[in-house]
């Protein structure tokens, strides 16, 4: 019997300090809120949030580092940082949106908030993992938490059956994604992506069958969770059911984590045998904008319009990943923060307009809105316009940056036809718009008390949405110093990229 | 490992697996499920996983699978009375899974590699080992599944916590059967 | 020699200002300053033409005087200014028109001396006397342009004057468009020489220029750009095939009528054909076909004024027949003749017009001849000065119409054209028949007048009776200015006209006495012929009527020509718009496109709507197939 | 004596997984559905122990080990979730939870 | 760097948009947006005179870094063909809101006057953009206010209307978006830098087929917008459903920006396609020009009467673009002014009469002159602008269109000549239909004629009909140099085209293919 080297242990405490931040502060929040009653728990909402800057200012504090730690299993790169302070941001503001939601609604507080740390835990291992296992674990802490959550309203027919159709269908995928992993690890003989980073490039595992079996298992598995089609039947449904900000965190978090994940493994580590996997993506990338546009158009409902929404922005970020090049990867990911950004302040519209218990969320109960609600059909207005990419907003910066990476990828035809579901897309946005401004009608419902949380959020969204559109260097610079730095490339300008 | 052990323990785990998806009764479905698991967890000894092997049939076996007993029961589920879905939807349906299960045959049929090519280090699949790797390699996932499994604690209880009263004033849930 | 001569602007100036006056303050200023303002202009004008005129006649021949007021279209090399020309033929052409312009602007004022809208009408007759002076002032093509459509412009407003009446808004209409199709050829024709000449780098339209480069056309180009310009005239001059506006045209006051239908818009295309007559003369072809659709012109318009009715269609049509004289004179390359005959026809019509407007004044509105009759002494003045007209357009010697007439067929035959010599003198008979069919119809016989007319009859005022004495003073001496070589002075005109115009070069010399005297004896038998079918066998002309009644009621019916045009150009059109090009193309075809993009795209939309069930487990076998597929594709890459 | 070859468990692997799935596709209970998810949770634990043993690394059945406590955290809440599903709807026929659609 | 004038004068209307948005009061906010439409209005006037007609570049720039990682830059200029279109835009958006003060609008004017102002920030930033990501921001930005005037403003059907207008538009500036980033890469394909600035994008090499695709692209945004047959039937329902205020501009200067990409964009990028596709070109052209006519003729409602019409003048200005002479370009230019103006006019005219008889459909009138003479009267003058009567300005570009376009293609000008003729056709029976003939209908008996503001907001434009119409060159001979310059750049194109047609079978082979940018996918990473 070997004895155990415990010094061989490559144990961290400071990257995964946020880490423990979240989860120490879920246990407290939890053991504090039960003793909560439901209609109180703001609260615990604002001391959710508060853990969370905590969390944020630590993971900011961990830029610029390009090392790894647990061997290998936690990367601490620019791109983990990113991920993680889109991640710590997004949950930041839904647990603000939730703040009058939650009481009004009475979802049991303790366990709500407490959910929404640990998913954004589970988002943000997905973020900074460095092997295949801790991605699996974390997406399915993840999973398992907004699963809860979508069911969280239980009286509620609808939760109970978002929260089922999402389960069922996650827990068939996950399969598919071991059974990727488990291939690729018969493959490469690794879980660690670093190592088959290496392997691939000394041509280990080249070739073989159980690899391209696994890059197709696992493209299937994440296609489940960035809801690309043909994987994306769960979307609508568990968007529809779930408690409104926990729809906004489907949309937003979750998307992001995926997104992570997805982008670590395969444009990451996996570029070495990007040629049998872009075309894969390509077609994913053309039918998922395809079908979320096209059946975005007829949708009533808005959660669910929104939805498919959000399907079609999966496949215009597949479009970039499909490009395979450095710098569609920088422009996923700021595409990314902008789709955040804009969805969260729609998502905030949303919650603002529903009534106490009765959603007001169809598309006609948005009727002379500009009339009733001025302000809030204006911001409505302008994510609409930035989700439709017209400038100066984020949408368009994001777009462009997409289209443009995948220029370069040589995807001429594949961003025409993003370009024309564009046009497709601008339809059912706007119509939400002509609802808003043109028509007459609706509900005049007594929406929903403003509360600061909702408002700081709906605000800031607005305010990033405009501002990260007008001036978006900044913001470049860091989604390209993010990607290339899990590339182990510096800072870099996009021009030194191009051939 | 022996051919025909591992012919033996396949068959088994075919047959048994056929059982859960064709069975009406659930629980007749759940016995069958568990006799899948238990070949499985043989041929995991098959292969030296020791400790896995065990872990399955103890914790597979025996937690999980009485969880779902406990399930039954608490839901008092019943043989399903008459089948229910379309035959186009249960052929079609069939026919996809074979497709997949084929695919996959083809897929295999390109492996080649005999098992026992690799002759393993002794204890090799033993606690120890096992715990070297997790403890040193896998730590942090370790360490995360704790997460995960109080997460699921949580959410199982917060899901499956009995209605709140006042809930039960606006919409009475139908008691269920204990 | 160009001379400087800045006050050829105050011309334009004069009319401008009155336009304007009476645009805005004639309403609201009154009746007694717009009487005097409106013709007031135009004599101003009429005295700096006449002062520019005897500067002129003191130059050498051949002088120019010249200002450019600003300029205009600039554009790359491209040049066309604001720069007045006043040559011979623009000196004869602005006394032409400003002194039977304000003669006609005199008679106006007691024409609608009971008309509220006094104030407009004279502002239109003003703009008009400014487009027209333009028209012959300008030193280049496209500045003529703006006043040969500006007095398009003018007509359509004056004949549409009295706006309230639809058919009269109609036929203003009619005028303006008939004249942009002329114009549309006038336009393509003015580019063709801009290209022609823009090829050797020169980029003008200027007179002079291209008189002194006209050796840079080659032929074709310049028949073709002749023909095309020969297109505006027609429109312009009421040729055919375009001169079907002008007979409706008769709609308008009077005044305009005599002003611009008869005595000086319509000649533009004359003026214009003679102004380039250089380049005319480069194309021999255009030229034969100016002379062609002159005399066919003339002869047809005689033929229908034979058995009009209305006493202003009958000169409308005459007024047509006459300009194609003119035409016919400019086509066979006698362009003073021509241009002598445009300034006699300008007397003795606007003298016609003017009193067949006195007898309608009279007879309050009444046109049909057959309801006049015996007006005589009535109307003594207007019977007489118009009887002098009469005579004169029927080409009686010595009134001015015989010498330009004469001269104009007598160049055809020696020019050789002997068909549209004949041609033209039987339209000579014809119109002493006509018109002299319209003088016994009016003033000789018994009265046919309404009878609770019969109590208003009077002269009109000597406001309107004034003009129509010096235009008869006109009618008789205007055509002394050319007579015919080697009696008296000869052709004064011909002479002064020459450096503008260039001299007519006969081929062949007639006998000058066989010539006039056939003319004349058929004109002579035209009057006997009308005198005997109107006073002395009244029911002749219905019995011939009656034998030949097809080909009468195809005259009295025009020919049928506006029902042509009507069914084989407007209503194809209209048919095709509304049809073919609003409903299938657009409609149908285009938005059918555009929006059946859109129903597909929706009608998908909804089709895969349909798919998400919201059965899990079909959702699952989505799931599935595509797991299917994309494990086949990689099936696909390892066994390839 | 026969060895057996490596593809024949993965073959073995793929036929469970297969008929998991075939179990999610035709069942209508959302419990054996989730049973089916079982089988082939167990097919790729087969199969990482398969890989473990041809390479004679111990990483995939410690992978199995992460894949048990991840089904069980996955049973407790689906169970759950099964459960908060039938109070409210007395079914747990996957035909039934058509609420939202289209 | 430069002295910011033209940020002044971008940004001015929507910094009075803002203000606009926190007036309470009616009153206020009508005054409040006309001052603020008064400001660019007194810049552009400066502008007018300050500008340097002997120079052909741009004037007054300004450049800075935007975002340099995609070498975008924030860089405004101003040269003779944006100087007059922005004259035009600050004219008409401050009589549009002049008018419309006037009760035109009846509901919401504080969104109203917010979304003029907006719109004008949009119109005069694309005409000002030099930088090709600038232009598509702003080009996009005057969409949507535009979408907003229509929809929520509008007649009839206005949903319908304005949501074809912005699909419409869309799809031919998504491609456009594509367009440029592609272009950009081939720029940096062979130069290796990263720029998005026209001037230095003019050089860009590139194969036949890349300019086709590009050129493509471009012209269809731009062809959209024009719009020319066949894709212009958004126009018509756009127009018609339109407030007054919002057709005004949308025919004034929002159509010219269509053509002014072809002139700015379009055709100095690829030279040499745009020779190749002059006679598609043309062919549409006059296409658009007789169908216009056409179509307008036998229209029932003035308003889509005028919008038929200005596919027809539009026509005439693609026409005149495509004659690549001075002739052509000077008359398409000053073509764009007179559609502006005169278009405008008419537009204000129908919204006035609309405003009195809630009706445009042409048989509710008849015998106005009698009851609004006025009216009648400037609806004279705008109507003779419209046909090109010489004198007024509308004669002044169509005559040098065709004049241009003749040198180009004889054909063209023959059939386009009809135009002049149905133009004169449509209108003057419209025109006789309404005010002419005697009073069909009680109501039309007792209309009022305009009143001093609508006089007011009238002069302005009937001036500059005759004053553009007798001394149109101290416009022109602002544009000329800037539009020489365009020319040349089609010439010199041109002279490469001979030279490779002498020279064969050197040039034209096929490129070698270039790394990353074809179809080949690059690898990720490829330094690891």
């Amino acid at each position: 019997m070997t004895p155990f080297n415990l010094k061989a242990i490559d144990f961290q405490w400071l990257p995964i300090l946020p880490l423990i931040t979240i989860a120490l502060a879920a246990i407290v929040v939890l053991l504090v809120g039960v003793r909560v009653d439901d209609e109180e728990s703001e609260g615990l909402g604002w001391l959710a949030a508060a853990s969370i800057a905590i969390a944020f200012v630590l993971t900011l504090a961990m830029s610029g580092q390009n090392t790894s730690a647990f061997s290998g299993s936690i990367a601490i790169d620019d791109f983990a940082v990113f991920f993680e302070l889109a991640i710590l941001f997004v949950a930041a503001f839904v647990v603000l949106m939730s703040l009058s939601y939650a009481t009004e609604t009475r979802l049991p507080g303790a366990e709500y908030y407490s959910l929404i740390l640990f998913a954004a835990l589970g988002m943000m291992l997905m973020a900074a993992a460095g092997d295949l296992i801790i991605i699996f674990i974390g997406l399915e802490t993840m999973s398992i938490a907004i699963y809860v959550l979508a069911g969280l309203k239980r009286s509620d027919p609808r939760s109970n059956e978002a929260a089922i159709k999402y389960f069922l269908l996650g827990a068939f995928s996950t399969g598919f994604l071991l059974y990727g992993i488990a291939l690729v690890y018969g493959a490469t003989g690794t879980i660690k992506l670093e190592p088959i980073r290496n392997a691939l490039a000394h041509g280990i595992g080249l070739g073989s069958p159980l690899l391209l079996l696994g890059v197709g298992m696992m493209l299937i598995g994440f296609g489940f969770k960035i809801a690309a089609v043909p994987f994306h039947m769960w979307t609508p449904d568990a968007y529809e059911g779930a408690p409104t900000p926990i729809t906004a965190y489907m949309a937003t978090g979750v998307k992001l984590a995926a997104f992570a994940g997805f982008l670590r493994v395969f444009p990451l580590h996996l570029s070495a045998i990007s040629a049998d996997w872009t075309w894969v993506l390509w077609i994913m990338a053309a039918l998922t904008m395809t079908v979320g546009n096209v059946v975005a158009l007829v949708q009533t409902n808005i959660k669910r319009m929104l939805a498919y929404s959000a399907i079609a922005h999966a496949g215009y970020l597949l479009v970039a990943m499909a490009a395979a090049v450095p710098e569609a990867g920088a422009a996923m990911l700021f595409y990314l923060v902008g789709y955040v950004v804009a969805n969260l302040g729609a998502f905030g519209v949303v919650i603002a307009l529903e009534r106490r218990g009765i959603s007001n969320d169809m598309i006609e109960d948005y009727r002379g809105l500009a009339q009733r609600e001025p302000a809030l059909a204006a911001a409505m207005t302008i994510f609409l316009l930035s989700f439709t990419g017209v400038p100066p907003l984020v949408g368009f910066v994001g777009k462009f940056y997409i289209f443009s990476g995948a220029l370069q990828g040589g995807l001429i035809w594949l961003v025409v036809i993003a370009v024309l579901n564009s046009v497709m897309a601008a339809y059912y946005y706007i119509y939400v718009i002509v609802a808003m401004y043109m028509q007459e009608g609706g509900v005049a419902v007594r929406s929903m008390t403003l509360r600061p949380g909702l408002v700081a959020t709906i605000a800031i969204a607005l305010i990033a949405t405009i501002l990260i559109g007008v001036y978006p260097s900044p913001y470049m610079n860091a989604a390209s110093t993010a990607f290339n730095s899990a590339l182990g490339l510096g800072p870099i300008h996009a021009a030194s990229l191009l051939p | 490992m022996p051919a025909t052990l591992f012919i033996f323990l396949a068959v088994v785990s075919i047959i048994t697996s056929l059982g859960v998806v064709v069975q009406r009764n659930p629980i007749h479905c759940l016995l069958a499920l568990i006799l899948t698991l238990i070949a499985i967890g043989a041929l995991f000894l098959a292969l030296d996983a020791v400790v896995v092997g065990f872990l399955q049939i103890i914790v597979y076996v025996g937690a999980i699978m009485v969880l779902f007993l406990f399930v039954i029961w608490l839901l008092n589920l019943q043989v399903e009375a008459v089948p229910t879905g379309s035959l186009a939807v249960k052929f079609f349906a069939t026919i996809a899974a074979a497709g997949v299960a084929a695919e996959l045959f083809v897929f295999f049929s390109k492996t080649t590699g005999a098992l026992g090519g690799v002759t393993v280090a002794a204890g090799y699949g033993s606690i120890d080992s096992l715990a070297q790797t997790l403890f040193g390699q896998y730590l942090m996932a370790f360490e995360t599944t704790s997460i995960l499994l109080l997460v699921a604690v949580i959410g199982a209880v917060a899901i499956a916590r009995r209605t709140i009263p006042e809930r039960e004033r606006d919409a009475p849930t139908r008691g269920t059967p204990t | 020699m160009t001379v400087h001569f800045p006050a050829l602007g105050l011309i334009l100036l004069f009319p401008a200002l009155g336009f304007l006056f009476n645009l805005f303050y004639g309403a609201r200023w009154g009746r007694g300053w717009v009487n005097i303002v409106g013709p007031g202009v135009v004599f101003a004008s009429f005295a700096i033409v006449v002062v520019a005129f005897i500067r002129l006649v003191t130059l050498p021949a051949g002088s120019v005087l010249s200002v450019t007021l600003w300029q205009w279209i600039h554009a790359g090399p491209f040049r066309a200014d604001f720069t007045l020309q006043f040559d011979a033929l623009s000196a004869l052409m602005a006394l032409v028109v400003t002194g039977v312009g304000a003669l006609i602007h005199v008679y106006s004022v007691g024409y609608m001396a009971h008309d509220e809208d006094f104030a407009r009408y004279f502002a239109y007759l003003n703009l008009f006397e400014l487009s027209m002076l333009i028209l012959v002032l300008a030193d280049n093509l496209v500045f003529m342009f703006m006043g040969w459509e500006g007095v398009g412009l003018c007509s359509y407003l004056l004949i549409s004057f009295w706006y309230a009446n639809q058919s009269f808004a109609y036929a203003g209409r009619k005028a303006f468009v008939v004249n942009r199709v002329g114009d549309a050829g006038f336009l393509v024709g003015m580019f063709m020489i801009v290209a022609a000449l823009g090829s050797h780098g020169l980029w003008t339209l200027n007179f002079a220029m291209l008189r002194a480069n006209a050796n840079l056309f080659t032929t074709q180009t310049a028949t073709i750009a002749a023909i095309l310009l020969v297109v505006g005239a027609t429109g312009k001059s009421a040729q055919i095939p375009l001169y079907v506006w002008l007979p409706d045209a008769m709609v308008g006051p009077t005044p305009v009528s005599a002003l611009i239908h008869a005595a000086t818009m319509v000649t533009a295309g004359v003026y214009m054909v003679a102004r380039l007559h250089f380049f005319f003369m480069l194309a021999p072809v255009a030229m034969e076909l100016v002379a062609t659709i002159g005399a066919v012109t003339a002869i047809y318009a005689a033929s229908i004024a034979l058995v009009q009715t209305d006493i202003k269609k009958v000169l409308a049509y005459s007024t047509i027949s006459q300009l194609g004289y003119m035409f016919l004179g400019v086509g066979v390359g006698a362009f003073s003749a021509g241009i002598f005959h445009v300034m006699t026809h300008a007397f003795f019509k606007a003298l016609l017009f003017l009193c067949a407007g006195s007898v309608i004044h009279a007879l309050d509105g009444e046109q049909d001849m057959y309801k006049m009759g015996g007006l005589r002494t009535k109307l003594p003045i207007t019977y007489e000065t118009m009887f002098i007209a009469t005579l004169t357009i029927s080409a009686i010697p010595p009134f001015a119409g015989f010498f330009s007439k004469d001269q104009i067929l007598e160049s055809v035959y020696n020019s050789g054209h002997h068909g549209l010599w004949v041609l033209g003198i039987i339209t000579a008979a014809m119109t002493s028949f006509y018109m002299f069919r319209l003088i016994f119809l009016t003033f000789f016989g018994d009265s046919r007048v309404d009878s609770e007319k019969v109590a208003h009859i009077h002269e009109s005022p000597s406001v309107m009776t004034a003009p129509l004495i010096v235009l008869a003073v006109l009618s008789i001496a205007g055509g002394w200015v050319g007579l015919p070589e080697h009696v008296l002075w000869g052709n004064r005109l011909n002479a002064f006209l020459a450096p503008s115009v260039g001299e007519f070069t006969p081929i062949m010399q007639g006998g000058v006495f066989m010539l006039t005297g056939v003319s004349l004896g058929l004109a002579v038998l035209g009057i006997i012929a009308a005198w005997y079918f109107y006073l002395v066998a009244p029911g002749m002309p219905y019995l011939i009527a009656y034998q030949l009644q097809s080909a009468y009621n195809v005259m009295l019916n025009k020919y049928y020509v506006d029902e042509l045009y009507n069914l084989i150009v407007t209503r194809p059109l209209f048919w095709i718009s509304t049809m073919v090009l609003g409903r299938v193309v657009d409609s149908f075809i285009i938005d059918g496109l555009v929006d059946g993009a859109g129903l597909t795209v929706e009608t998908g939309g909804q089709l895969s709507r349909r798919m998400e069930t919201g059965n899990v487990q079909q959702y699952a076998f989505v799931y599935v197939l595509g797991v299917l597929a994309i494990v086949a594709y990689y099936l696909y890459l390892v066994t390839h | 004596m026969m060895t057996v070859s490596y593809s024949w468990v993965m073959a073995l692997s793929a036929a469970i997984f297969a008929i998991g799935v075939a179990g999610v596709l035709l069942r209508r209970n959302i419990l054996i559905m989730f049973m089916s998810i079982e089988l082939m949770l167990n097919a790729v634990n087969l199969a990482f122990v398969a890989m473990a043993r041809r390479m004679g690394s111990m990483d995939g059945q410690v992978i199995v080990f992460f894949v048990m406590t991840v089904a069980a955290a996955e049973a407790a809440v689906g169970l759950a979730i099964i459960i908060s599903i039938f109070r409210n709807r007395e079914t747990v026929n996957a035909d039934e939870l058509n609420l939202m659609r289209w | 760097m430069g002295s910011g004038i033209l940020t002044l004068l971008v940004f001015t209307p929507l910094v009075g948009a803002l203000f606009v948005l926190l007036q309470q009061e009616e009153r206020s906010i009508w005054n409040s947006a006309f001052i603020f439409s008064l400001l660019p209005l007194a810049i552009s006037c400066y502008l007018f005179r300050a500008f340097d007609p002997s120079q052909a570049g741009y004037q007054f720039v300004e450049q800075f870094n935007w975002i340099p990682q995609f070498g975008i830059s924030y860089h405004l200029g101003l040269d003779g063909i944006s100087l007059v279109l922005v004259v035009l835009t600050t004219i008409l958006i401050s009589l549009s809101l002049l008018y419309s003060g006037g009760g035109d609008i009846d509901h919401r004017p504080r969104e109203f006057c917010f979304f003029m102002l907006a719109l004008e920030t949009g119109l005069l930033g694309t005409l000002l953009a030099v930088d090709l990501f600038l232009f598509y921001m702003f080009w996009e930005l005057m969409l949507f206010p535009m979408y907003f005037l229509i929809g929520i403003w509008g007649h009839g059907r206005p949903i319908y209307a304005a949501v074809k207008f912005v699909l419409y538009t869309m799809i031919g500036s998504f491609m456009m978006l594509a367009a440029i980033i592609y272009l950009v890469m081939t720029y940096h394909a062979h130069t290796g830098a990263l720029t998005f600035d026209l001037p230095m994008l003019y050089n860009t090499q590139m194969t036949t087929t890349e300019a086709r695709w590009m050129f493509a692209a471009f012209a269809l945004a731009f062809a959209i917008k024009v719009p020319m047959w066949p894709v212009h039937t958004w126009l018509p329902d756009a127009h018609t459903n339109a407030p007054t205020a919002g057709s005004v501009i949308l025919a004034g200067v929002m159509l010219k920006m269509g053509t002014y990409g072809f002139l700015r964009f379009a055709i100095p990028l690829f030279p040499a396609v745009a020779i190749e596709a002059t006679p598609l070109f043309m062919a549409l052209a006059v296409i658009g020009i007789i169908y216009g006519a056409l179509v307008a003729m036998v229209q029932p409602d003035l308003k889509r009467l005028i919008a038929y019409s200005s596919v027809s003048h539009l026509g005439f200005v693609m026409l005149g673009i495509f004659a690549f002479n001075l002739q052509g370009i000077d008359g398409a230019v000053y073509q764009m002014l007179n559609h502006g103006i005169s278009t405008g006019a008419l537009f204000l005219l129908v919204g006035m009469i609309y405003l009195r008889r809630h009706t445009r459909e042409i048989s509710e009138f008849g015998g106005l002159w009698h009851s609004v003479p006025i009216y009648a009267a400037v609806f004279m003058l705008a109507m003779l602008s419209s046909i090109g009567l010489p004198g007024l300005n509308g004669f002044v570009g169509e005559f040098l269109i065709m004049l241009g376009s003749y040198v180009q293609s004889w054909q063209a000008v023959a059939f386009a000549v009809t135009g002049v003729i149905l133009g004169a056709l449509y209108m003057l029976w419209t025109y006789e239909r309404v005010m002419y003939g005697p009073i069909t209908k009680k109501v039309n008996e007792t209309i009022r004629d305009l009143n001093a503001r609508e006089i007011a907001t009238m002069v302005p434009l009937m001036a500059l009909m005759i004053v553009m119409g007798l001394y149109p060159n101290f416009i022109i001979r602002r544009m000329e140099p800037s539009i020489a310059e365009v020319i040349a750049r089609v010439h010199s194109a041109q002279v490469r085209i001979d030279e490779e047609h002498r020279a064969t079978h050197l040039a034209h082979t096929s490129f070698p293919f270039r790394q990353g940018k074809g179809l080949g996918v690059k690898s990720w990473g490829s330094n690891s």
